[in-house]
């Protein structure tokens, strides 16, 4: 079973890693993501970055994600650690340890995590400037695709 | 007579801004039974949800915290959720 | 430049990339990779494995190795630590930390990163049974794949 | 006159275990001027080079602390190292 949490507090990825591999000796290797704050979006500085998410089904949709990424590949165990609330740049967002016998699974499942994450997990970003301004993110075309190359369905529908 | 129980709709990111609600309770006609027949019935209800739902290429939606596409059903006490394409991670 | 350390000793994930990130607000992801010994080979129990390298070599190695990295991709920072010596299973082997603006180069640089190490880094495991018994691994052809899969140019070559 | 540098022969995993050293000093004849010549050589050495390189298809080389090929150029005064397809990781 997948460790997921959704908080705003901060995580510490050496004691998640920790927790993960305690007592474990048939790991071989464990892949590792951690997203951040950036200072800057398509040229502006940036002040801050506010995730939005849907308390309930966000635990729930991310918890079918790892599910998902434990039927495709034989993992030993992995974590998903997603913060929501106001953000400052350089401030860690998300982690992701998909742990394997082998090296190839870790990795993959890592990326297939993270990708799906993108698209699959009811958060919003809003960018809020330097001069105050403040914008949603609107949804990468590119995050669809990486998304999609993991499958063939679709990321998401087409409601109107 | 028992009155049916409502639908609890929820609004995320620049929909709840635009709607000025985050959650609202509804009891929709008999004949709204799916998410396509809902959305255009929410929009004709004033000026803010008609602005939100403008968009709705751009609008996604879940059912009882599932994604959900135009043809799932809708049933009274479900909660229904609709919100922009997401852009966690 | 890249940090890159050959070491007896046990590595701190949480520092190493506390020390990657500190002061940074350009980073939005960091990937990350970290081996370790597993309990079993072909079947059987593992009671250790000795990495035996090549003083000297091994760091210029690794450092050119990171360089490629670092030509290949638009990285903020990368880290490589790789242990040597007797490590008992679930011992930590290997870290790899690829921190760029986006995931993709950041996800990318550390594949790139543990592939060309299996196959270019100057060491050498030699595997000890439970029954006493030692063998030296023999090189993966799945390895040899991987890393040539980043390449044209062959990952090593025959003195005979 | 003056002699020249000797090479630096270092083995490494199991060739150090079956040429029995890990280390040594030696002054090829002048015509021992690349890898590809240099192996014979150390191979006639005794026994237990002979055996050390016996499966030459899996012996890879370095000179002076990088990846060589058969055709590289050894000289005096270089490190030259000999060791199994490398397993780190």
């Amino acid at each position: 079973m997948a460790r997921v949490a959704v908080q705003a507090d901060p995580f510490d990825p050496g004691a998640e890693l920790a927790r993960l591999l305690a007592g474990r000796t048939d790991i071989g290797g464990i892949g590792c993501f951690i997203g951040t704050v950036r200072d800057t979006a398509e040229g502006r500085r940036l002040a801050a970055l506010t995730l939005e998410h849907y308390p309930g089904m966000t635990e729930r949709a991310i918890a079918a994600i790892a599910a998902e990424a434990e039927r495709r590949w034989d993992l030993a165990g992995c974590t998903v650690i997603h913060r929501f609330g106001r953000l400052t740049p350089g401030a860690p967002i998300v982690l992701v340890l998909a742990a394997a016998a082998h090296r190839a699974p870790a990795l993959a499942a890592t990326s297939f995590l993270i990708d799906w994450l993108k698209t699959r997990a009811p958060f919003w970003k809003q960018e809020e400037w330097e001069d105050g301004a403040t914008a949603w993110v609107a949804a990468k075309e590119a995050d669809d695709a990486a998304a999609a190359s993991w499958d063939q369905t679709s990321p998401g529908f087409t409601a109107g | 007579m028992t009155e049916t129980a409502p639908l609890t709709i929820r609004y995320f990111a620049w929909l709840r801004e635009r709607v000025g609600l985050a959650e609202e309770q509804l009891r929709p006609p008999a004949e709204i039974t799916t998410v396509a027949t809902l959305i255009p019935w929410l929009a004709g209800r004033d000026a803010a949800h008609a602005h939100a739902f403008a968009a709705r290429a751009t609008i996604r939606c879940a059912v009882n915290q599932e994604f959900a596409t135009p043809q799932d059903r809708v049933s009274p006490g479900d909660e229904i959720a609709f919100f922009p394409p997401v852009t966690g991670g």
